[in-house]
């Protein structure tokens, strides 16, 4: 308690000790070149026929791309437990309703009654 | 006080021979919805009672005159454990009844007799196989399953007959169905149950329920002298339909005979079964239902046949599967007047229908 | 007050600290503050998620049911564009990073500089997004405003798309789902235009109070939390890149 | 009933503090800028007082046109216009800001012994939002109304009616921003400011169902919004989504829809749990029975809560799979409510009770709430659902929750902590009377509803079938009687602010921190930083401390 009016006394000193971790720009620089060269990959693998692994491919580069990003660009690696909870409840919440999603192909008929996700 | 007493014994009157708790068991499921019911009404007075009665002995007994001090108590797992299992077990069993009530409601058996029910604002039109029409009414003998196929033409309906405990929403763009099979004759409400609009409130009927006698006699008397299926025959050809679908063997279109509850193998690779959605669908959007080895080349008829007009080619589609005309007429014979069988367009199809066959094989696959 | 004994046990003498300008009064320290501000920027961008999550659940049912129409209309995005405003966008999202960084080390001028950078790069991303938009428009293809089926019922009258896809004419009643596609392309980038405009905004004030040092005296949560902001706003382009413009190319 | 735990100070030398939250600073400005969480809950109570009553009139003419089985005060088109806004006003004005947006505000961040909420400024924002659509709910209403229902069924809503449906559509979409403005804020402030020694197995259960009803603020209100988005751009632009004729889905609108407005159900009721497990355990002096059950049967209810949107669509032709489902889900949704009314029940139990106002009101709350929630279950099995939806029945039901449940607990609590807020007692007497009113009047209102529903009568219909008038006269009769139960606590709440009783700081002898610091509170609640050492509820806690001092003025 008294510790902690110290601290708001002295907020530099309470910076310094347990304040969040400043990620050093070496990480940034290769975090954004990663993030160039899975950009130029997607763009690639669209090129290429894969049939169903087309959308799974460029969907798999997305979320490692986005996962990149929210761990190191918004700093969720170094960050508390509960951010890290925030971020895999967004993540339940807006996943959770595409479950069961069947990812068409152009192979497999469609109608109206078969598409859908679990929900349907 | 002379104008207040009258009233008031009118009222009560009212009241005392109007009184009911629930509508009239008149269709085969309303029994079993109600045993469902008056257990969950059971066992909700069974736990309103026990809490009711919880909170009146507390309060009797822990009142703070005889109760001064209170005694601080943590909890108690077995206590908890014991109104959470109880009812979670209540719940499930309600769960599994009621979902069982829901697949007998919602699953026709093979030999209904099918009725379409078309919703718009504010009414509802009933389409016979016989083509008897019918707005805001609907006519069904006792005995038979019906299932009505439903679909809106504007906004959300909800077709709803309480007396039969069944209730299905007509939604715009897609076919919904329901069945019944009615046991006491006699008038019943219909009701609009999903909010539609102005006059929601009027978009009421009348089912009338007869003996199959009674029904015999009110089908011959409001016959138009066209089957739905010949109206659709006759749309089938005033839409120049016949021109690719007629079952010869250089058409541009597959053959329609025996198509109707078929597994269709479809130019993009898969499968489906023709059944009426499949229908409805690929007269308004064909190119996602093109059959195997036929060429992409009917137009869309969307915007240019009302739901009216789709059903009745439904119907007559359906006709042409023989399977289907079996059914319906072993279905309906007894019912119909005499020589109205004949009407069905089997009778004038029969020529024709050898051709059909023949060219069956190289669109659906009928297994 | 004598009716009000607040508890204290513990109670160390409340003597007044001297709390640095931007803490407000009812945080017990800076560090709370910071804590707190980005604990709630995050639950911020949980309702955002939330609120995309709708336009992505109807992207996908529709595309789901009207496979052909979507595939076709996505061949008139271009990839080109499409790609160049990924890159932009990720690297808006590094020098605000680097912002962030300078003004945790509380370097002014690369702060003001990676604002500006920021800036710029937002602008133009939206820059392009309008070229792309007004080739849409020319096209008439934007939903609800004399749309035109030509591209789909006929390719071959869009010579340059029809060069790359050699797509086949569609039937009208499919041709017509095109539509559906635009209005949620333009929805979706609609939506994530109007936080990047915002957003841009928002760094145009930002630049101007950080030139006169606001950010560098050790108060960084502000510059935080817009970082977060707006890298949200780069993951949200980074599913929508290859959702719109990539998976359906060879379909 | 003549025992009483109420302790007030002595009236003839009792003052009200000189200052306090309410006389800090002076002027109508230093109210409208205010950061202060106490003032925004001021502000909020009397906007939604106002809209409730808005709300209330809209019922009563539903009630009169009810009276007779023809449509005869008005025209169909008015009865749909009166329903929609008295569903509007009630649902997004009154009922999902009810007690969070003024009890919650209030008192969240003194039961956690903060100075304020997190985010005073956000706090501020959100109760403008609230008016910005609070005010263009009037101006539809005084430009023509709006009659799509509060559902905004589509394509009903998007291509048949022709009234105000953008303004309503702004309106709810602007209260659904500030909605989520107090969830976070609540979210926030209750993880980062708690005071030391605040562990969360020591808050409050007030505390622990308001933030179970913000976690679904803060994540089901935006899909209430997009969707409206939606539907404005299919009104203006026409662009298909869900319009079936030109490809569309409109059960996609229904998901969309009921993803955040079944939440909502919870949103609304969750605030008014916690306000029962305050007053029922200040009134048997004993702490809640199975504090932890409570406490997490309501992160249970937010989380399973999410999950059952769909058994508003068992009719609709969602696939049996997904009957299943939902059904199942809706049946282990209901478990939860049921362990805390048992739980409430056993708090009772070996205590010490009392009968002031709050806690006549708790028991009007138990039993209708239980009401409310079983006859929940009829609907969530999805074979009696196919008979008892869209009747009277289920408006019944919601009643019961909403009004049964939520207006009664929120009376209690208005009750429970008037005496905190104004720093005067109400009058005893004829607010016991007007608690023993409403809930005559309710049960006289409501109950005759559910029979209504089972033989068939259709909900929203302006006219119906001659049968049904009995039950209905009923109905009305007791909406009367309701009305006079709402309008007394109006008036002698009101006539309390300057001649009800001096309530001293802890009129109960409660536990909660709040009720250890001076009422009406001071700006920043606590004179310093009050450090929690004993659980919630803990009323040896409390005879300790007054026992000691007893000793120390002695």
């Amino acid at each position: 308690m008294s510790e902690q009016k110290q601290n708001a006394a002295h907020p530099e000193a309470a910076h310094g000790e347990h304040e969040h971790h400043i990620t050093p720009p070496g990480v940034y620089i290769v975090i954004f070149l990663s993030l160039l060269v899975f950009t130029a990959l997607t763009v690639g693998a669209s090129y290429i026929e894969m049939g169903i692994f087309n959308p799974v491919v460029a969907l798999a580069i997305g979320v490692i791309k986005a996962t990149l990003v929210v761990l190191f660009f918004m700093g969720v690696k170094y960050s508390t437990k509960l951010t890290k909870l925030t971020v895999f409840a967004g993540l339940f919440t807006f996943t959770a309703p595409y479950c069961g999603l069947p990812s068409r192909t152009s192979a497999a008929h469609n109608s109206k009654k078969q598409g859908g996700p679990w929900w349907r | 006080m002379d104008h207040i007493s009258p009233v008031l014994w009118q009222f009560l009157v009212k009241w005392m021979t109007n009184f009911a708790l629930f509508p009239p068991e008149a269709s085969k499921i309303a029994p079993q919805m109600d045993a469902l019911y008056f257990f969950m009404v059971l066992v909700s007075l069974v736990g309103l009672t026990i809490v009711a009665l919880l909170i009146t002995v507390f309060c009797i007994l822990y009142s703070k005159e005889r109760h001064p001090v209170a005694e601080q108590i943590e909890g108690s797992t077995l206590l908890e454990a014991t109104w959470t299992i109880i009812p979670l077990g209540l719940f499930l069993v309600m769960f599994v009844w009621g979902a069982l009530l829901y697949f007998r409601i919602y699953t026709p058996p093979a030999n209904a007799m099918n009725i379409y029910v078309v919703g718009k604002q504010w009414m509802w039109k009933a389409e016979h196989p016989g083509g008897q029409h019918e707005i805001n009414a609907l006519h069904i003998p006792t005995g038979k399953p019906i299932q009505l196929t439903l679909i809106s033409q504007d906004v959300f309906h909800s077709f709803s007959i309480p007396a039969f405990r069944v209730k299905r929403e007509a939604i715009p763009g897609r076919y919904t169905s329901v069945w019944f099979e009615a046991t006491m004759p006699g008038t019943y409400h219909l009701f609009c149950t999903q909010y539609c609009g102005t006059n929601h409130s009027a978009m009421i009927g009348e089912i009338t329920v007869l003996t199959p006698d009674d029904y015999k006699k009110w089908l011959a008397e409001s016959t138009s002298g066209m089957s739905l299926a010949q109206n659709g025959e006759r749309l089938f050809a005033s839409l120049s339909c016949n021109a690719c679908h007629n079952a010869k063997p250089d058409a541009r279109g597959p053959s329609l005979a025996n198509v109707y509850g078929a597994k269709l193998a479809l130019s993009n690779g898969g499968t489906a079964i023709a059944d009426d959605a499949y229908l409805r669908e690929s007269i308004l959007n064909p190119s996602q239902h093109i059959t195997q080895g036929y060429a992409p080349i009917m137009p869309t008829y969307q915007g240019q046949i009302s739901e009216d007009g789709v059903i009745a080619l439904v119907e007559y589609i359906k006709n042409l599967d023989s399977n289907y005309r079996i059914e319906q007429t072993l279905n309906t014979t007894d019912l119909l007047p005499e020589g109205d069988g004949k009407n069905s367009p089997a009778a004038s199809r029969s020529v024709e229908q050898p051709a059909g066959q023949n060219a069956a094989p190289k669109g659906t696959v009928k297994q | 007050m004598s009716d009000s004994p607040a508890i204290a046990n513990g109670a160390a003498v409340a003597e007044h600290h001297e709390h640095p300008p931007y803490q407000r009064h009812h945080f017990e320290s800076v560090e709370q503050q910071a804590d707190t501000t980005n604990f709630a920027m995050w639950l911020f961008l949980l309702t955002e998620i939330m609120f995309f999550g709708g336009l992505f659940t109807a992207y996908l049912i529709l595309r789901n049911w009207y496979y052909p129409a979507f595939v076709e209309a996505s061949h008139q995005l271009n990839i080109f564009w499409g790609t160049a405003n990924t890159a932009v966008l990720i690297s808006s999202s590094f020098t605000m990073a680097m912002g962030v960084w300078s003004a945790e080390m509380r370097k002014k001028g690369t702060l003001v500089l990676c604002l500006v950078l920021t800036f710029i790069l937002g602008l133009v991303f939206l820059g392009i997004k309008t070229i792309e938009y007004k080739e849409k428009i020319e096209k008439h293809h934007v939903p609800g405003f004399h749309y035109s089926l030509q591209s789909f019922t006929n390719p071959a009258s869009d010579p340059e798309i029809y060069k790359e896809y050699h797509d086949q004419p569609m039937a009208l009643d499919m041709a017509r789902h095109t539509e559906l596609y635009f209005f949620l392309y333009f929805a979706m980038t609609g939506m994530h235009a109007l936080h990047m405009i915002i957003g841009i905004a928002i760094l145009g004030f930002m630049i101007f109070r950080a030139r006169a040092g606001a950010y560098t005296t050790g108060h960084v949560t502000f510059v935080e939390n817009f970082g977060l902001y707006w890298h949200f706003v780069d993951i949200i382009w980074i599913f929508l890149f290859p959702l719109l413009y990539l998976i359906s190319r060879h379909q | 009933m003549s025992s009483t735990i109420v302790s007030l100070p002595d009236q003839s030398t009792a003052r009200i503090p000189k200052t306090n939250f309410i006389t800090k600073e002076n002027g109508l400005l230093s109210w409208l800028l205010t950061g202060d969480h106490k003032r925004i809950a001021v502000l909020y109570l009397i906007s939604i007082t106002f809209f409730f009553f808005i709300g209330g009139s809209l019922a009563g003419l539903i009630r009169l046109e009810l009276l007779t089985p023809q449509s005869d005060l008005m025209a169909t088109d008015t009865y749909n216009k009166v329903f929609t806004m008295h569903g509007v006003v009630m649902i997004f004005l009154f009922l999902v800001p009810s007690v969070p947006a003024t009890l919650g505000n209030f008192l969240i961040p003194i039961m956690i012994g903060a100075k304020d909420l997190a985010l005073p400024k956000i706090n501020l924002l959100s109760w403008y939002l609230y008016v910005v659509g609070g005010i263009l709910v009037i101006y539809t209403m005084v430009s023509g109304g709006v009659d799509t229902g509060w559902t905004f069924t589509t394509p009903l809503s998007t291509h048949y009616v022709n009234t105000n449906v953008m303004s309503t559509g702004l309106a709810v979409f602007i209260a659904g921003f500030s909605s989520i403005f107090t969830g976070l804020n609540f979210i926030v402030t209750i993880h980062k400011m708690r005071c030391p020694g605040m562990t969360w197995f020591r808050l409050p259960l007030f505390v622990w169902a308001h933030y179970a009803a913000s976690i679904l603020m803060v994540l089901g209100t935006p899909v209430l919004a997009i969707a409206i988005v939606l539907v404005a751009l299919e009104r203006t632009v026409g662009i298909g989504v869900f319009d079936p004729a030109k490809g569309g889905d409109p059960l996609l609108f229904q998901h969309l829809f009921w993803f955040y407005s079944h939440p909502a159900v919870y949103i609304m009721i969750l605030p008014g749990f916690g306000v029962i497990s305050e007053t029922i355990s200040t009134f048997s002096r004993k702490r809640v029975f199975g504090y932890t059950a409570v406490a997490f049967s309501s992160v249970a209810i937010a989380v399973f809560g999410f999950f059952v949107w769909a058994h508003h669509m068992f009719i609709m032709g969602i696939s049996n799979y997904a009957v299943l489902v939902f059904s199942l889900l809706t049946m282990l949704v209901a478990v939860p409510s049921a362990i805390k009314i048992f739980n409430w029940t056993f708090t009772l139990y070996k205590g010490s009770i009392t009968f002031e106002t709050p806690m006549l009101y708790t028991f009007g709350f138990m039993g209708l709430f239980t009401i409310g929630g079983l006859t929940g279950v009829f609907l969530g099995a999805s074979g009696t659902d196919i008979h008892l939806t869209e009747t009277y029945f289920i408006v019944a039901h919601f009643h019961f929750v909403m009004v049964g449940g939520m207006l009664m607990a929120f009376l209690a609590g208005i009750h429970f902590w008037w005496p905190k807020i104004t720093g005067r007692m109400y009058p005893e007497k004829i607010s016991q009377l007007a608690a023993v009113v409403t809930f005559i009047g309710f049960n006289l209102t409501f109950f005759p509803q559910f029979i209504l529903g089972t033989l068939g009568m259709p909900r929203r219909y302006a006219a119906y079938p001659p049968e049904f008038q009995v039950l209905n006269v009923f109905s009305t009769a007791g909406a009367t009687i309701l009305g006079v139960g709402y309008l007394l606590p109006i008036l002698y709440l009101t006539w309390s602010l300057k001649y009800g009783a001096i309530a001293g700081s802890n009129p109960w002898q409660a536990t909660g921190l709040e009720w250890q610091i001076q009422s009406p509170p001071l700006t920043e609640n606590f004179i310093e930083t009050p450090i929690m050492d004993h659980e919630a509820y803990d009323y040896e806690w409390l005879d300790r401390q007054k026992a000691k001092e007893v000793t120390s003025v002695g």
